[in-house]
């Protein structure tokens, strides 16, 4: 598949991440992530778009602690497309991996056949439903929401856009000043949140951009790259320094 | 129109058919027959043919183009998406769905054709001749509406012959069958 | 009903010559071209051994499924069993040619490959041969047990039914294990020797895929034999039905080949794992695209199309045309799962043609001699009746 | 030319016509006993558990039941597969068993196929239920919409299963319609009872017997045979590709069409007979389904739990053989040993083991020993389903993804409900509609029962 415009791609460098879960919390907001509470989390039905996970090797005494941000990796090849039987889930031509909340209807095939698993359900309705007291139940705890995202009902799938809204506006906004996007003029809520800049956004296509330089890093791989899912998200190998650190 | 039959009634499958073979001999034509189950050689000699297998293939021909063809259409042409990298027409999976509504679509439309070329339809009522036909008797029914008396009395000597437990005249009103 | 068959002298020069023929062209072969050679001495060798394997898995399935129809022509699935043995030999030999077959029997690629070391403990050359004699051993004893079986019930008196019906029991039983034993050993074989080729690439229906090829075939070689025995004057007894009957075998075997074949297909090409659509890949190139299309076109889509109405799976000159595509079918299969993984290139010439034609003579000898070694129809089979009076119903 | 000696008699006891007729009605036309209303209320009760399951389910979401976010399937598709497994006996009787001449299966067709289209029933439940807005499940039909039109995804395995399941209920439930015409007729002109007339002549759709309707009854029966054949190995060759078209470990293998095919033969088998054993026992019609008859189910049984021993062991050595770490994980640190190690083995030891006692003569003729195989066939078949499905879900690529799945009341109660709903099913079906093709048990009732043959 080639795209002509634009190819939206994401660059992680692990050597930069520390862990500190503010991008988790920004895509929240703007996401309009429901807050599903500790029991839901335990019955392991988290619903955060990006989350951390964490590996550690060596000695338990001595543990070595890997970061590693986690979130849809809009596969050229994705898994999840093919089997949706409605088309909730498809490409978009600029390399998207788009859900139509509208159209979903819950078969969650689509999460199951994602090997990142990182497709999340609306086990329960959690706008106005006190079960869920926590931010959508409420007036005033709507007053958090973002207007320009969708609040998703119960029964759907939902997943990392790439805050396809804040895509949509620059590209509007340009398109109004009548000039070209600007590379880094775009910033998905993680990228914007992340401390140690370590997460960046931008356009594939274009051999200048930051991201298309991070990808060209020796140190990039991708996620599972053996199923040829072809990620559009970027990892840079975490180093570590040991001589060093032992001297 | 009031019509005249002459009905004999058989025990066992032997002696039907060889009455079947001993009324074509004489040249009788015989109206029709009512077995409990299925005999083979009253196909072959009623000369009982059924085009089923034809209609069948080509309902099946027809719904492999029209299936393949809406794939096509609207995978490729009414609106084109991307799912997984796959190709607009991807074929393999076209083959599956198309192999299932074939599949589906020969179904209904022979059970359609055997229902209306049978005049199977729920509730309707087709007369009965003999009501013992669908439980342990053979019925041979011959209408004797154009034959005379003697040619009558001949059908009813051949089928006693041959063993008929019973043999006997019924008029009826309207046949519908 | 007495009948044999007698060998007459032109069958036996023009079978003898064929192998001359096959004996010369190996030998010219293995000294100009070992490797295409060898590949294609693993392809015909296969291709007849399997054959013969279809044949005895008719046979067993006859028995057990009590099927009556087929009695009378038990005779040629055991004639054609007859060809085990000699494939065992020649099998036995591959060990010469070993290297230009089997990338894993490479001891300079091991190190660097590791996948090779793990698949060590089952791909090494002791083992592999191990295997294939325990495999050849099953073979041989099972079919000379169920043809042996077969011989002394002719030669029972015909009024001691408890004899004869002991025997029949007997048959079914050995038919059970044979079954059994062809089921798990006919698949290893097939991972050994075929798909081990491509030694990187997996795919669990491969085994059952061969085994429904090889059952397909056989019944097909089967059925052309009972032609020629029938144009030859014997079997005057062949109704409409035995050849519906024959020609149904053919027709739904034909069936599962293509589901097998379209099931690997499409869920390698769904699932689109590198690891798995390499083998697919190198088939998609230039030229093997062909190949590949014709396999489905001969082993499939012919047989489907033309024995698909009653009418034509009721004539014996059809069902022989389909066979005969079947023929060229299982060698352009067999073709094209080992070349690409062997020499790669896409040629038939003389060495193809020679080989192939020797081996069609010795496998057509073998089971010629064997049919005239008994009578041709067994006069005391319990189902002897209900397959000569054959009627479909 | 039916050899007797050696096949035995279809039918026993030399019956006329007349007499066949009246024992194979006899269960509709007496009242049924005691136990028939004990056991139709408890299957009620069953459904309304089940019903109440369901109500809560579509009322408060999914979030009800065990599944996560790993799991995103887990008992109803296991159920699913299970039931639709158990509907592959009718169709497979009848079809499989003619192609291979199989005369005895005249007698247990009728029921093989009442119960596949309940099964399929029960099983089309599932993916309705499993859906989390089960109230635009329409959108999986390819109609012409208002959204442009937006047609659907053919690529997906769930909407070949939509469509696969829905043609195969129509054809089973028309073959089996088919099938009940002549007996219909047989019941509405023998019944002195005037609504059971007009009731059973209304479906009896005016059936006489007549040559014109056998023939063309007959050749349709061949065409919707031919189609059921394929459809039968279609419909669970789709099935299989809703987890062999995946990328998950342990579900993504090329085996699976032909090896879920003979998995619901088995379970269907086994089903029927279950089924049979208490048909038998109840109603006593020993002369229809004769020992042989019993013994014939339990070879073809011991056959197939041979194929599914060898189709599990053949997995197990390619995911050794691959060198592929994810697969290799699944079966051996996640199926033989670790968290599901009890469904791992339970599922080899009732399918691939137990089975294999009908070697045995003594076990094929004693009803208990057929009903106990039977029932812990069904139980075996129901953990390899939940091995596919659960298992490669719950620890697959990411090890910060893994999980455990344990279901919830809910989900179990959704299950109890379709176990009851098969049940009065399976009662009614019993008390309403001939147990056995009547015109066809006449056709082979005196093969091999003469002295000629």
């Amino acid at each position: 598949m080639k795209y002509d415009g634009f190819h939206w791609g994401l660059a992680i460098d692990l050597n930069l991440c520390v862990g500190c879960n503010s991008c988790v919390i920004a895509c929240q907001a703007e996401n309009n992530i429901p807050v599903v509470g500790k029991e839901e989390v335990r019955r392991r039905r988290i619903m955060h778009w990006i989350k951390i996970d964490r590996y550690y090797s060596d000695t338990p005494d001595d543990p070595k602690v890997y970061f590693q941000p986690i979130t849809c990796q809009h596969c050229d090849n994705a898994p999840c497309e093919n089997v949706c039987p409605v088309s909730a889930t498809n490409h978009s031509s600029e390399g998207l991996n788009q859900m139509t909340y509208n159209r979903c209807i819950g078969t969650k095939y689509c999460i199951n056949n994602c090997p990142y698993k990182v497709r999340r359900f609306n086990w329960f309705r959690y706008t106005n439903n006190k079960a869920f007291d926590f931010n959508t139940a409420s007036d005033l705890g709507k007053m958090v929401l973002n207007p320009d995202v969708t609040v998703r009902e119960r029964g759907v799938v939902e997943k990392c856009s790439f805050c396809v809204q804040r895509i949509q506006e620059k590209k509007l906004q340009a398109k109004l000043e009548n000039r070209t996007l600007r590379d880094n003029e775009i910033k998905t809520a993680c990228m914007q949140a992340c401390p140690a800049g370590a997460i960046i956004f931008g356009n594939l296509n274009d051999r200048n951009s930051k991201v298309s330089g991070i990808f060209e890093n020796p140190r990039r791989y991708h996620l599972l790259e053996e199923l040829h899912t072809l990620p559009s998200v970027g990892y840079l190998t975490k180093v570590w320094n040991d001589e060093e650190s032992k001297s | 129109m009031k019509r005249v039959f002459k009905i004999g009634i058989f025990d066992e499958e032997e002696r039907f058919i060889s009455s079947i073979e001993s009324l074509q001999k004489k040249e009788f034509k015989i109206y029709d027959v009512f077995t409990p189950y299925p005999v083979h050689e009253v196909f072959h000699l009623l000369k009982r043919k059924s085009r089923l297998p034809t209609a069948a293939y080509f309902f099946g021909l027809f719904a492999i183009i029209g299936v393949l063809a809406f794939l096509y259409y609207t995978s490729v042409i009414d609106w084109p998406i991307v799912y997984g990298g796959k190709p607009f027409n991807s074929f393999p999976s076209f083959i599956v769905v198309t192999i299932v509504i074939t599949i589906f679509t020969v179904t209904i439309a022979s059970l359609a054709a055997f229902s209306a070329r049978s005049k199977l339809i729920p509730g309707r009522e087709n007369t009965i001749f003999d009501s013992r036909a669908t439980d342990d008797k053979f019925v041979i029914v011959v209408n004797t509406d154009l034959l005379d008396n003697s040619k009558s009395e001949q059908i009813t000597t051949l089928m006693k012959e041959n063993g008929a437990v019973e043999v006997y005249d019924k008029d009826f009103e309207n046949i519908y069958a | 009903m007495e009948d044999q068959t007698k060998l007459s002298r032109t069958f036996r020069i023009i079978t003898l010559t064929l192998i001359i023929i096959g004996a010369c062209t190996f030998l010219f072969g293995v000294l100009t071209d070992p490797e295409r050679t060898w590949a294609n001495y693993l392809i015909v060798n296969y291709y007849f051994l399997s054959l013969a394997m279809g044949a005895a898995f008719f046979l067993a399935l006859q028995s057990i499924s009590q099927s009556g129809w087929s009695a009378a022509f038990k005779r040629v699935p055991e004639a054609m069993t007859a060809y085990i043995p000699f494939a065992a030999v020649f099998f036995l030999l591959i060990f010469f040619g070993l290297s230009d077959l089997y990338h894993w029997s490479d001891k300079g690629a091991i190190p660097n490959d590791q996948l090779l070391q793990h698949k060590l403990p089952f791909l090494n050359v002791p083992f592999f041969f191990a295997r294939m004699l325990i495999y050849f051993a099953l073979w041989v004893i099972l079919t000379s047990i169920l043809r042996r079986i077969s011989i002394k019930e002719d030669q029972t008196d015909p009024t001691n039914q408890k004899e004869i019906l002991s025997l029949f029991n007997k048959s079914e039983l050995y038919s059970k294990i044979f079954i059994f034993v062809f089921a798990i050993t006919f698949s290893l074989a097939a991972f050994d020797w075929i798909m081990s080729i491509d030694v990187h690439w997996y795919s669990t229906i491969f085994a059952l895929k061969n085994v429904v090829a090889s059952f397909l075939h056989g019944v097909s070689i089967l059925a052309l034999i009972i032609f020629v025995l029938y144009k030859e004057g014997h079997f005057p007894f062949i109704n409409k039905y035995h050849l519906h009957d024959l020609a149904r075998y053919i027709f739904m075997l034909s069936i599962v080949w293509g589901y097998f074949w379209f099931a690997q297909f499409m869920i390698i090409w769904y699932g689109n794992i590198p690891e798995e659509t390499i083998y697919y890949f190198v088939r998609w190139k230039e030229g093997w695209k062909v190949l590949f299309f014709l396999e489905i076109i001969s082993n499939w889509a012919i047989p489907f199309l033309i024995l698909l109405p009653v009418k034509t799976s009721r004539n014996m000159t059809v069902i022989t045309a389909v066979i005969l595509f079947l023929i060229i079918g299982q060698y352009l299969d067999l073709f094209g799962q080992v070349i690409p993984g062997t020499t790669g290139s896409l040629r038939f010439g003389w060495i193809e043609a020679g080989l192939f034609l020797g081996y069609a003579g010795l496998f057509s000898l073998v089971v010629g001699v064997s049919l005239s070694k008994a009578k041709l129809i067994p006069p005391n089979h319990p189902y002897l009746d209900e397959s000569i009076n054959h009627l479909f119903k | 030319m039916y050899n007797r000696k050696i096949r035995g008699p279809l039918v026993e006891g030399n019956k006329t016509f007349s007499q066949i007729s009246k024992e194979i009605l006899s269960p509709m036309e007496t009242s049924p006993g005691l136990w028939w209303y004990v056991a139709f209320g408890l299957a009620s009760i069953a459904a309304v558990f089940g019903f109440y399951a369901i109500y809560i389910t579509v009322s408060r979401g999914i979030g009800t039941w065990g599944v996560n976010n790993s799991v995103g399937w887990g008992w109803e598709i296991v159920n699913f597969v299970w039931w639709i497994g158990i509907g592959h006996a009718g169709t497979a009787f009848s079809i499989f068993l003619l192609i291979l001449r199989q005369r005895w299966r005249t007698s247990i067709n009728r029921a093989a196929e009442a119960m596949t289209v309940i099964a399929v029933m029960s099983a089309a439940l599932f993916p309705a239920l499993h859906m989390g807005r089960v109230w635009l499940a329409f959108y999986i039909f390819p109609y012409p919409n208002t959204r442009g039109p937006l047609w659907v995804n053919f690529n997906s395995p769930l909407f070949w299963d939509f469509i696969a399941i829905t043609a195969y209920l129509l054809i089973s439930f028309s073959f089996w319609y088919l099938g009940m015409l002549p007996d219909f007729a047989t019941i509405r002109d023998r019944t002195k009872s005037k609504i059971k007339k007009a009731i059973y002549a209304f479906f009896g759709m005016g059936w006489t017997g007549s040559s014109h309707h056998w023939i063309r009854f007959e050749s349709l029966s061949f065409i919707l045979g031919g189609i059921a054949a394929v459809l039968v190995v279609s419909v669970h060759s789709i099935v299989s590709t809703d987890f062999a078209v995946g990328i998950e470990p342990g579900w993504h293998t090329t085996l699976f069409p032909p090896y879920f095919v003979v998995g619901a033969i088995f379970s269907g088998f086994a089903m029927v007979m279950t089924l049979m054993v208490i048909v038998r026992k109840i109603y006593k019609l020993t002369d229809y389904i004769t020992d042989n008859h019993m013994d014939a189910i339990a070879r073809i049984l011991v056959f197939i739990s041979l194929i599914m021993g060898t189709a599990y062991t053949t997995e197990v050595f390619i995911a050794w053989y691959s060198g592929n770490e994810y697969e290799m994980f699944t079966f051996f640190r996640n199926r033989i040993t670790g968290d599901y190690t009890f469904q791992f083995w339970g599922m080899i030891i009732c399918n691939a083991l137990i089975p294999q006692l009908f070697w045995f003569r003594k076990v094929r003729r004693s009803w208990v020993g057929l009903l106990a195989v039977s029932l812990l066939i069904n139980l075996g078949m129901w953990f390899e389903r939940f091995n596919i499905v659960v298992t490669s879900l719950s620890k697959d690529f990411l090890p910060s993804n893994w999980v455990s799945y344990n279901p919830t009341y809910i989900e179990i109660g959704v299950y109890l409900g379709t176990l009851g709903l098969f049940t009065a099913g399976i009662l009614l079906f019993f008390r309403y509609i001939p147990i056995m093709a009547i015109s066809e048990v006449k056709s082979v009732a005196h093969i091999g029962n003469k002295k000629d043959d």
